[in-house]
């Protein structure tokens, strides 16, 4: 019994946490401005992401090697390196995005100026670090985050069309760029790579073995997919709220309405703890990625269980991912186009974390009898190609929709 | 020729060429073997079925392997092999 | 008016009618999300420190897109529309400062929220008459 | 340890571990003594940012030395004699601890790291 139990927790933990500040902007915009027609792009995200970090889960399990230990052991240090950089600087942005949201939403609970909540969100979460242990930081994080069903109730209470929410799920061709900007965006939102870095780091410091791969299996389905859940949550009640009345998410703040309008206070209390946790939760997860990306990457100690002092460089370089997040915030940009410009980044590095994983994942030298099967062999394999594709079009989108300011 | 040091990351470098000149590839990876307690190279997998080894993506079969006894020099900027290997001349 | 001129020049440097147009378009979605937050307050079902800061926040939107348009150099024929813009991004800034400055007084939000109607009504008009350059 | 195996594929990049199973580096670079025409042995192995710069493609070189640092040995670069190694597996299991083989060092100080420094 306990074991269910124990596995229940973590998957729910899953729910909670997969949803980051990307995920809240891409998904409220595009309810507001194409209404149900991206729906579809939201499953392909989740499926991608559970795939991956089925994969990387596996891994970490059979061969306790985490994502970055993978990239350089297969890659090598050439492909290494440049990979490295590229993730050390998409996670910055990232990072700073997430305690930007931080900020915004303590401001808008206790309205005082930005800046300084900023800076007091960032050392409540590097408290927070410090004194949880890492399952706890998950649990903490995850379970508030669950307040963001308010926005999937807001969803159904608005009594959308279904027969268009259906319709939303067919993938239809267009040709706005701002649509395809949006495609990108919702899949690559929830395909962030930090999330796998955490992931995959977690299991090797939980110490999983082959016999957690059923957890594995459950928390990619059901903890992802689940998770997904709340991501059309915010595109169904922004497709019924925003996109009649004309209102354009341009700010985190009006998010909140979305569960305000049909809920009242009760509503606007259980979005803005849920974006509260959800997004320092990414936060906290994005700085731990940073940092095991570099440790990984270099051989250095790692991880959270080993006390601060038996990691020192590991712990160094995830509060260093805290401060640099901050100073990146002073420079006044807007929390909401560090996320796009996390977000869409994220995706364009993608493919080079994910192949390797896949090549480990399918070699029966390391992994045994726990390699790729027929589903994941072949799944893994088209959603290469989808991010290879995804990757090259995310650039000239970006831009030729200035961020999506169409 | 005094027994000297190579860096793994030099032999991965250098352009490996037969007698004739006639290129055979890059090195992709060492082969060892445990002889006697310690581990000698026993070949190099040479061409580009090596790089896909590299990757995990195919096995190295022994007839990839291009043996070190065929190896006649290791100059500074490239290796000579005595004769051709197998899979150099199928490629 | 000179309809087809404005036309031939649209898009070389100077505020275009349709940058202009997009222009209103943002104001006119500020005032819709205004509209929301009035009601929030009129049926007392929302909280004043969250009214406060995001009615400042939007009020500074429509601040910033008032004085981009000031600013802005705009094509022939388009100036009268532009001022017109203008003009109605100083009400929508005003009545959502009011929100911001009064976030509980269920009063002034029914006030605030007549005035939005108002300004979100101009607007429409506005946008119509920039669209066919008339 | 295996009977055979190559070395790219299952040793360089790995990751140190030390007899206390503390993590210590990674192989940067792979040791081999001989020379053609006699026996080739792997004779020790390489770790630390110094031992990168050999390892990068030509045109980066210089750049890589600026930023990581040459190859001084003992400071940015180890040599672990061959000796030391207990088993080639999931990590290069060592014989002793860190300390002991100079490996506990801060080898790695991106911030003060001044190019050409």
């Amino acid at each position: 019994m306990k074991a269910v139990l124990q596995i229940a927790l973590g998957i729910i933990a899953a729910i909670g946490g997969f949803v980051d500040i990307g995920d809240l902007v891409f998904n409220s915009q595009a309810g507001a401005v194409f209404g149900y027609e991206l729906m579809w792009a939201v499953p392909i995200g989740v499926l991608g992401i559970g795939l991956y970090a089925e994969m990387c889960g596996r891994v970490a399990a059979v061969t306790k090697r985490p994502v970055f230990d993978v990239i350089r052991m297969r890659m090598g240090l050439t492909t290494g390196l440049i990979v490295l950089v590229a993730s050390l600087f998409v996670n910055l942005l990232t990072v700073a995005a997430e305690i930007g949201g931080v900020g915004l939403l303590l401001q808008l609970f206790f309205d005082a100026p930005f800046t300084l909540f900023a800076l007091l969100g960032a050392l409540a979460l590097a408290t927070i670090i410090w004194f949880v242990p890492f399952e706890g930081l998950e649990r903490l994080f995850g379970y508030a985050g669950l307040a963001l069903f308010v926005f999937v109730a807001a969803a159904l209470y608005l009594g959308p069309d279904w027969h268009s929410v259906a319709r939303g799920f067919v993938p239809e061709a267009k040709s706005s760029t701002l649509y395809w900007y949006f495609v990108v965006g919702l899949v690559a939102a929830a395909l962030m790579p930090y999330e796998v870095y955490f992931y995959s780091s977690g299991a090797v410091e939980e110490r999983w073995g082959p016999g957690d791969l059923r957890v594995n299996r459950l928390n990619a389905v059901i903890g992802y997919g689940i998770g997904g859940l709340l991501s059309l949550g915010i595109m169904v009640s922004a497709a019924q709220l925003f996109a009649p009345a004309g209102v354009s998410p341009d700010h985190l703040g009006t998010v909140p309405l979305l569960a305000q309008v049909p809920f009242g206070e009760t509503g606007l209390l259980l979005a803005l703890l849920g974006m509260l946790f959800a997004i320092g939760g990414a936060a906290v997860d994005a700085s731990f990625a940073g940092a095991y990306s570099i440790a990984q990457f270099a051989g250095w100690e790692w991880g959270k269980y080993r006390r601060a002092s038996g990691a020192p460089r590991f712990t160094l370089a995830w509060l260093l991912f805290f401060a640099l997040g901050l100073i990146v915030l002073m420079t006044g940009i807007d929390p909401l186009d560090l996320t796009e410009y996390s977000v869409v980044l994220s995706v364009v590095a993608l493919p080079l974390t994910y192949l390797p994983v896949l090549l480990i994942a399918r070699d029966r030298t390391f992994m045994g009898d726990h390699v790729n099967g027929a589903i994941a062999g072949s799944l893994g394999w088209v959603y290469f190609v989808v991010l290879v594709v995804v990757a090259v079009v995310a650039i000239p989108l970006l831009l030729a929709t200035n961020a999506g300011a169409g | 020729m005094s027994a000297g040091v190579i860096k793994l990351s030099r032999l991965l470098e250098l352009r490996v060429e037969a007698e004739d000149g006639t290129p055979v590839g890059r090195v992709h990876d060492v082969r060892v073997r445990r002889v006697d307690g310690r581990y000698e190279v026993e070949g190099l997998i040479v061409g580009p079925r090596g790089l896909l080894v590299r990757l995990g993506w195919r096995r190295a079969r022994q007839r990839d392997v291009l043996a070190w006894k065929d190896v006649m020099a290791v100059d500074p900027d490239r290796l000579v092999v005595r004769r051709a290997n197998s899979s150099a001349r199928r490629m | 008016m000179v309809a087809c001129g404005c036309a031939l020049l649209a898009g070389c440097g100077p505020l275009d009618r349709a940058e202009l147009g997009r222009g209103v378009e943002s104001l006119s979605a500020l005032a819709a999300e205004g509209q929301l937050l009035a009601d929030g307050v009129v049926q007392d079902r929302t909280r004043s420190t969250y009214t406060r800061v995001h009615a400042g926040t939007l009020a500074g939107d429509a601040a910033h897109e008032a004085q981009k348009l000031a600013d802005a150099t705009v094509e022939v024929g388009a100036d009268r529309e532009r001022d017109e813009a203008v003009a109605v991004a100083q009400r929508l800034d005003d009545a959502l400062g009011e929100l911001e400055t009064f976030p509980s007084g269920e009063r002034t939000a029914a006030d605030v929220h007549r005035a939005l109607t108002k300004i979100a009504d101009d607007l429409e008009r506005l946008a119509g008459r920039i669209k066919d350059g008339s | 340890m295996d009977e055979r195996f190559d070395l790219v594929y299952r040793l360089l990049d790995d990751q140190l571990v030390d007899v206390d199973g503390r993590r210590c580096g990674r192989v940067d670079d792979v040791e081999l003594t001989g020379a053609a025409g006699e026996p080739l042995v792997v004779t020790g192995l390489l770790t630390g940012r110094g031992a990168y710069a050999a390892r990068l493609p030509a045109r980066w070189r210089r750049l890589a030395r600026a930023l990581f640092g040459r190859d001084v040995r003992g400071s940015t670069a180890r040599r672990v004699p061959w000796t030391e190694v207990s088993d080639v597996g999931v990590t290069v299991a060592l014989r002793r601890r860190a300390a002991d083989l100079g490996l506990d060092g801060d080898d790695w100080r991106p911030l003060d790291r001044v190019p050409g420094g």
